[in-house]
């Protein structure tokens, strides 16, 4: 019989190995279908570690990706911290961009200066406004969030597509499902020149420290992990258990609209409803593999992008069905996660003690 | 004796899809031959088509094959930053300087042909059309489907469905049988699925790009078929020559480069709509005939 | 060990029984037999390792080491596989979780039949359970109404029940723990009863309580815990109150004996405060609480308790009615009041009293961050809040390893002392104490009776919610009685006797008494 | 007006059946899952993996039904996988279900891939044909809706009632009942909550699978990428709108599949005058409106999404 008792005090030794040698057994494990498909098992880790990072050019695709990564990361940590299950991070994102193109297309007149201030607040409210409709449903009527989350997530995709088979479409774009592009001067620009990262990740980054101070060390923070830990206990305390669960879903929201906007301001310069490979839904396992600290997001999110790209790079060097990138990643995923629970149990088997 | 060409192909939906099996198919074919050394990636995000067009050109590819509709920006711009690697991408604006090539799937000329089939073929003068997006690729064979049912029976109707999806066959199937419950005798199968509906409830389909008699006997009344292979082979021919120039290779497409062929099952068509439609192909080889290119979104007219 | 009749052979045996949680010695070396037809009650403090050695028994936990045996049916013993409740039922024992294990969306005969039958079975026949259970119900008294779901059941329909489902299993021993916790005096004594009646047709019980009076009255044998280790198991006629005391704490209690204090200003005002419907109602409450007094408040729970302390508390408007703090209406908030110099101490400490999750030192100012003691512009100010938590720990004698030890890990004692400590020392005006003493041994209970005796002693105005009889003509200068959401006019303590407040918390003479 | 005619067309109802088919398995195990106390968004990706492994198992040359079981056993492997790290390991159900999906869907595609590396057209297999009835289907309206499905549209009805009776009437259902409510009453009383809760996940996910499954089998006759598209998100909202209860689980599934038959129709009838996402829209919106309406007075599981360890409270 496995029985798991909870462990009181983790080193960081442990905190820290545990999952690391968890990515190594998962990496090890992807040799699995690399063998199915046929091909070179060494070549291939090779080409993996080359493709993610083997050149200036694959760590920018691997920051790149990990961009938008960080932000769903991001909405996904804070929300679970206050125990607001936003799994509809990818809705907020498309939101956020559906915006930034709004905004950021010539649709105002506005200075050029003001363009990519006004494209990132335009996207994060966006995310916010659309995070705060199950937030609101959640806290006045009691509505489960997980499910409105997930649900607002299809009806935010079909009307993307109905803006952009409709009144956003691209009049210049033959009848293509696309939105008109995001003006020259309200794209981010880009970090490296002829590289894809771009100032997202500047954001990004800003956005995983300012979440950091504020859980850890504001009132604000203080009140959220109040609230999530004990909604009811908060609210006998005098903390306004309600306005705690808007600031955070508001905070979520946005983190995830603001991915959108890197996404299109950033790299695409225009809207397709195919914008997010689910780039929301990652985000929640990314906060999970980052055991909910902000800064745990970057790293997490980096090693999540490091592996598809490496993978889907090495898929392609050798000619293996490119599936396989999204499979490692999955296969990752699983296994980082299993490792957290040797970091918070002690495993027994029978009487005896797996682990100490 | 030089080396042999590099060609990579970069595709946006996976290798079955009809549009992109038929490239697939040409440079399998130009591969087979031993012209070129062929890989590509299917179903690649539009976040990552940048990502693997800049690989394949950093992996010294020679050319580049793939479909930049929905990327057309960044595929321009990364075509710009390898000016020694020839692009050809699927692309509804024109070529580009330096190296940036476009073709498209031109066959609205046998689509015209099997609309005189259809418009002949048809009782309830009511044709169905299921579509994937109102693009012009889509419009204007749909267009010349419809003109050239029309000539033939000025009194045929249409019903026209866009399922807003390249690739959901079960949702093609629905549309296709709400078309024939409202009466449709022939389907105008312009995505996969709609044969499948036609064929299970005993009536005819016009197929579209690709030859999918065999996959319904008895059901597949006419086709307009798309091939690659002198668009692909005109291609391979220009970069191994080194006379490759951002053109539009287009009109590869056309009926008269054998881009574009029309086939229709006798045993199933009128002899008479054979015979006019026959002649109607001779008339557009020898020129003599231009069928019209119109790109607007077709509607119903039922 | 013990004097039971030594020719009668024991139905269950523990022998050298220990427990750890990592470095912590739950049980140790526990050694206690069980005799056929015995009520045992198990005693000692909050922490003490009666809860544990009852889940080893009932097969929740698994011993690390000794072995627990079971009468078999030619009166030898055999031992009994641990860690499975599974062979813990089979072997006849049942056993009352201090929280209910009921399932609330199935009825109650839901409940007892579940398990007890294969789930391959198709079809679930309840008739021949029905008659059975109908028999049961009747000769041991407890009649509850099957077919109801359970979530609308009474705490104390639940808990019969629980003693149902051991019963209709044919329990040879019936584990008990805390089974009076939540329970009304009345509703105790009808339990009690049934114990012994059980007890008498053979059925060997062991309850686990902190009030000592009905340890002393209502058991054969008592064994007490101190730290892990069994330190008596005594007859009960040859145990007292003191005595029991001075063994489970292992030093010599004195109760807190209550001094005169000058009555101030009325504080708390409550007038005609109606709200709720059913159980949960209040009909023109109303309600004065001075400077310097304690009003207590009994009641069955249940009875509009939880109605008024939210209203108090600012966490429910109320429908009609006023309620002013010091002369001042307020605005219904818990922020609001808090403002105002009222503190409550919350009924269901682990509920609606600390955030488990967080440290200690985070439990103490959690009512006070936003306070400029504690942040500047927002930020948290973590040497102010250091100081508090190690400031409060001494003074309030929290015993936990530190500041930043979580607080979901603390004794319920420790807890309700974090709670004492944040709000009692904002010398308040007000404090709302709700069962402040609930689950509490007595160690802990004496702690909490002390400081409010010190906050009265301040000229604070205290509103005891109690189900405690004792409690109650121990603390109140006052009492009032609360019943179907009418509250009586408070009478001085001295002109009360418990017999009265008892009948009036049941319902008679409430009409007479307002 | 043509909205009505659209309404009384028995069509409509059979093709507003044969959407819903694939939902009614899916809400139907989804519902098995969480009435036990854990949600299984792996759902998504145990679709795929039923379509794929059913229809693989058929081109490969097994019999339909032997194809049906191969996706239930793979759906039911996918669903120990989740269950594992639910219930002992008492992982967040949302994020282990979010990996089975990733894990579940990425797997098949490669799986598919690799085995058919070099087809240019998908390969088909003779799917379900509907199940003629001497008689009934030639009944006037109710012939054409009901008695022109497959197999496993009858299979799916038929499972509505078993779920009911099970969850209504028999011991197992008691107690998979009592576990999503309190699983420290099913251990009390000697049941093993890991193994009720690993055993709903896995028939759950079995039946998902076959929902999956429908898709390859009997809705269409081969296997394509992005193929479930989002319908395993649907059931995941649609257990809501039916407050887990397995009769308005089947009536949801059939409302949604009756707006999407609708909406395919009223394209084709009127061009599109409205855009059709406004009508693919409605069922979630009303679903999130049930939902608000539901919140209420559902008795939604208790112990939805706590994992439960022996001994810890
Ligand atoms: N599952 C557990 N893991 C770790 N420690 C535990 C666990 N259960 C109990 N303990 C520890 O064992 C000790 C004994 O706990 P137990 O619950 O048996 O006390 P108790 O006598 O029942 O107290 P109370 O009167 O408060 O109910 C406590 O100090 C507690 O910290
Ligand atoms: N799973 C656990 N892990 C650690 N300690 C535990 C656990 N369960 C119980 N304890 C500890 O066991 C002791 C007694 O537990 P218990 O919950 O019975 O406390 P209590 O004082 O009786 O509170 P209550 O009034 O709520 O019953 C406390 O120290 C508590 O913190
Ligand atoms: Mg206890
Ligand atoms: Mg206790």
């Amino acid at each position: 019989m496995i029985r798991f008792e909870p462990r009181e005090n983790v080193s960081t030794r442990r905190a820290v190995g545990a999952p690391v040698f968890a990515a190594l057994i998962a990496l090890s494990l992807a040799a699995i279908p690399i063998w199915a498909a046929g091909a070179d098992i060494a070549t291939a880790y090779i080409l993996m570690v080359n493709g993610a990072m083997g050149s200036v050019f694959a760590i920018s695709e691997l920051l790149a990706r990990a961009t938008p990564l960080i932000l769903t990361g991001l909405a996904a940590a804070v929300a679970f911290r206050a125990k607001l299950w936003n799994i509809g991070g990818e809705g907020q994102l498309y939101a956020g961009a559906l915006a930034a193109v709004a905004v950021g297309s010539g649709g105002f007149a506005l200075p050029p200066y003001a363009l990519i201030p006004a494209v990132l607040v335009a996207g994060a409210l966006a995310g916010a406004l659309v995070m705060l409709v199950p937030t609101l449903l959640k806290v006045k009527l009691g509505a489960d969030e997980v499910v409105t989350t997930l649900l607002l997530n299809f009806v935010i995709l079909l009307f993307v597509q109905m803006m952009l088979e409709g009144p956003m479409q691209d009049p210049m774009g033959m009848g293509w499902p696309q939105s008109e592009p995001v003006l020259e001067e309200a794209m981010l620009p880009q970090l490296i020149a002829r590289m894809r990262v771009h100032a997202g990740l500047i954001v990004a980054l800003v956005a995983a420290i300012f979440a950091a101070i504020l859980m850890r060390r504001t009132v604000w923070g203080f009140e959220i992990r109040a609230v999530g830990a004990n909604p009811s206990a908060a609210r006998h305390a005098g903390i306004p258990v309600t306005a705690t669960f808007v600031r955070v879903g508001l905070l979520s929201g946005a983190f995830a609209g603001l991915a959108g906007v890197g996404e299109v301001a950033g790299l695409k310069g225009y809207l397709t409803a195919d914008l997010s490979p689910g780039f929301g839904y990652a985000g929640i396992v990314v906060a999970m593999l980052a055991g909910l600290s902000p800064l745990g997001v970057v790293i997490a999110a980096i090693f999540v992008a490091g592996v598809f790209v490496g993978a889907d790079s090495m898929s392609r060097a050798l000619g293996v069905s490119s599936y396989l990138a999204d499979l490692v990643v999955a296969m990752s995923l699983l296994c980082v996660l299993i490792s957290g629970l040797f970091v918070r149990f002690h495993v027994r088997i029978g009487g005896s003690r797996l682990t100490d | 004796q030089e080396e042999k060409l590099k060609v990579a192909a970069i595709y946006t939906v996976p290798v079955e899809q009809q549009w992109v099996s038929r490239i697939h198919k040409a440079l399998n074919a130009a591969q087979e031959r031993g012209d070129i050394t062929y890989t590509f990636s299917e179903n690649v995000a539009n976040t990552d088509y940048e990502r693997v067009m800049r690989e394949y050109a950093e992996g010294g590819m020679d050319l580049i094959v793939g479909e930049a509709f929905a990327v057309e920006r960044a595929a321009r711009n990364v075509a710009k930053e390898y000016p020694d690697t020839a692009f050809l991408m699927g692309s509804s604006f024109g070529p580009a300087k330096p190296n940036f090539a476009v073709f498209d799937n031109w066959i609205h000329e046998p689509s015209y042909l099997t609309g005189m089939i259809a418009g002949k073929a048809t009782k309830s003068n009511v044709i169905g059309m299921v579509g994937g997006y109102a693009i012009p690729e889509v419009n204007r064979l749909m267009n010349a489907f419809i003109e050239g049912a029309r000539e033939v029976n000025p009194d045929v109707k249409f019903l026209v469905t866009f399922i807003n999806s390249w690739y959901d066959p079960p949702k093609a199937k629905e549309a296709a049988f709400a078309m024939i419950d409202k009466g449709a005798d022939i389907l105008y199968a312009e995505r996969f699925g709609v044969s499948d509906a036609a064929k299970e409830k005993g009536i005819l389909a016009i197929g579209n790009v690709i030859d999918t008699a065999g996959d319904y006997p008895g059901t597949i009344l006419s086709s307009a078929l798309w091939h690659m292979e002198p668009t692909i082979d005109k291609v391979i021919d220009d970069v191994a020559s080194g006379n490759f120039e951002p053109a539009d290779y287009g009109p590869y497409s056309y009926m008269a480069h054998g881009g574009g062929s029309f086939v229709v099952d006798e045993t199933l068509a009128d002899p008479e709509a054979v015979k006019a439609a026959k002649e109607k192909e001779q008339e557009i080889l020898d020129g003599l005939f231009r069928v019209n290119v119109n790109d607007e979104e077709p509607k119903s007219t039922l | 060990m013990s004097d039971a009749p030594a020719e009668q052979a024991a139905v269950l045996k523990l022998t050298g029984i220990t427990k750890r949680f990592g470095a912590l010695l739950a049980n140790h070396a526990i050694n206690l037999e069980l005799y056929p037809g015995e009520i045992v009650a198990l005693l000692g403090e909050n922490g003490a390792g009666k809860t544990t050695l009852m889940n080893i028994l009932f097969g929740h936990y698994v011993a690390d080491e000794g072995t627990v045996q079971i009468a078999t049916a030619d009166g030898g013993l055999r031992p009994l596989a641990q860690g499975s409740p599974q062979a813990a039922l089979k072997a006849g024992i049942g056993m009352v979780h201090q929280h209910f294990t009921l399932a609330e969306n199935l009825t109650g005969i839901d409940n007892i039949l579940l398990g007890t039958r294969s789930l391959l079975s198709p079809i679930a026949s309840k008739r021949s359970a029905r008659t059975r259970l109908d028999k049961i119900m009747r000769e041991s008294g407890l009649t509850v109404d099957l077919d109801t779901r359970v979530s609308r059941l009474s705490v104390g329909e639940q808990q019969r029940i629980e003693i149902l489902k051991a019963l209709y299993r044919d329990a040879r021993v019936l584990v008990l723990d805390e089974p009076t916790a939540v329970l009304t005096p009345q509703e105790s004594e009808n339990l009690f009863q049934t114990l012994r009646s059980l007890a008498d047709e053979g059925l060997s019980i062991v309850f686990i309580s902190h009030k000592m009076a009905e340890v002393l009255s209502a058991s054969d044998r008592i064994a007490v815990l101190r730290h892990g280790e069994l330190v008596a198991d005594l007859p009960s006629e040859l145990c007292d109150r003191n005595m029991l005391a001075d063994i489970m704490v292992g030093r010599h209690l004195e109760p807190e004996a209550r001094s005169e204090v000058e009555k101030g200003p009325a504080l708390l005002k409550l007038s005609g405060i109606s709200t709720g419907h059913g159980r949960d109602a209040l009909h023109n409450v109303s309600l004065q609480v001075h400077g310097g007094e304690i009003v207590g408040l009994a009641g069955v729970s249940g009875n509009g308790q939880g109605a008024l302390a939210r209203i108090i508390s600012g966490l429910e408007l109320p429908r009609s009615g006023s309620m002013e703090i010091d002369g001042r209406r307020l605005k219904p908030a818990p922020r609001a009041v808090m403002r105002e110099g009222l503190v409550r101490i919350p009924e269901d400490r682990h509920r609606d009293g600390i955030v488990g999750e967080m440290t200690v030192a985070e439990n103490l100012v959690i009512e006070d961050v936003r306070s400029r003691a504690f942040q500047s512009f927002g930020f948290l100010d973590f040497a102010a809040i250091d100081k508090r938590a190690g400031d409060a720990i001494d003074a309030y004698d929290i015993r936990c390893p530190g500041g930043d030890a979580v607080a979901r890990l603390l004794s319920g004692g420790n807890i309700q002392k974090i709670i004492l400590a944040r709000t009692l020392d904002k010398e308040p005006k007000v404090v709302l104490a709700a069962q402040p003493t609930r689950g509490l041994d007595i160690g802990a209970t004496e702690d909490v009776h002390r400081r409010l005796f010190e906050a009265r002693a301040r000229g604070a105005a205290i509103l005891l919610i109690s189900e405690d009889l004792d409690e109650l003509f121990q603390m109140s200068d006052r009492i009032a009685v609360i019943h179907r959401g009418k509250v009586t006019l408070p009478q001085e303590t001295a002109t009360l006797n418990r017999s009265q407040v008892g009948l009036m918390m049941a319902g008679q003479e409430s009409e007479d008494a307002a | 007006m043509e909205i009505l005619d659209i309404l009384v067309n028995p069509n409509f109802w059979a093709a507003a059946i044969r959407i819903a088919t694939p939902l009614i398995f899916g809400v139907l195990g989804a519902l098995i899952c969480e009435r036990s106390g854990v949600l299984n968004l792996g759902i998504e990706g145990i679709f795929t993996a039923g379509a794929m492994a059913g229809w693989m198992a058929v081109w490969l040359g097994a019999d339909l039904w032997t194809g049906v079981a191969v996706a239930a056993a793979v759906g039911g492997a996918f669903g120990l996988l989740h269950a594992v790290l639910t219930v002992p390991f008492g992982l967040s159900q949302h994020v282990s279900g979010i990996g089975v999906t990733l894990f579940a869907t990425s797997l098949s595609y490669f799986a598919y891939r690799t085995a058919l590396p070099d087809v240019s057209s998908p390969p088909r297999i003779t799917p379900f044909q509907p199940l003629k009835i001497e008689g009934l289907s030639d009944l006037p309206f109710i012939g054409t809706a009901l008695f022109q499905q497959t197999p496993l549209t009858f299979l799916a009805l038929f499972l509505v009632l078993a779920v009911a009776f099970i969850l209504n009437r028999t011991p197992l259902g008691f107690a998979i009942r009592a576990v999503g409510d309190n699983p420290a009453a099913v251990e009390a009383q000697g049941l093993s909550v890991f193994g009720l809760r690993v055993g709903a996940v896995i028939v759950g996910s079995a039946l998902m699978a076959i929902g999956g499954a429908f898709l390859t089998m009997s809705a269409f006759d081969a296997f394509f990428f992005g193929m479930v598209n989002g319908r395993g998100w649907i059931c995941i909202a649609l257990v809501v709108f039916a407050s887990w209860r397995p009769g308005k689980a089947l009536l949801g599934a059939l409302l949604f599949g009756a707006f999407d038959a609708f909406q395919v129709r009223l394209q084709t009838e009127v061009g599109a005058f409205v855009p059709g996402q406004i009508f693919l829209m409605l069922p979630y919106l009303l679903s999130i409106f049930a939902l608000v309406v539901a919140a209420r007075k559902a008795d939604y599981p208790r112990a939805l999404l706590k994992p439960y360890f022996k001994g810890q409270r």
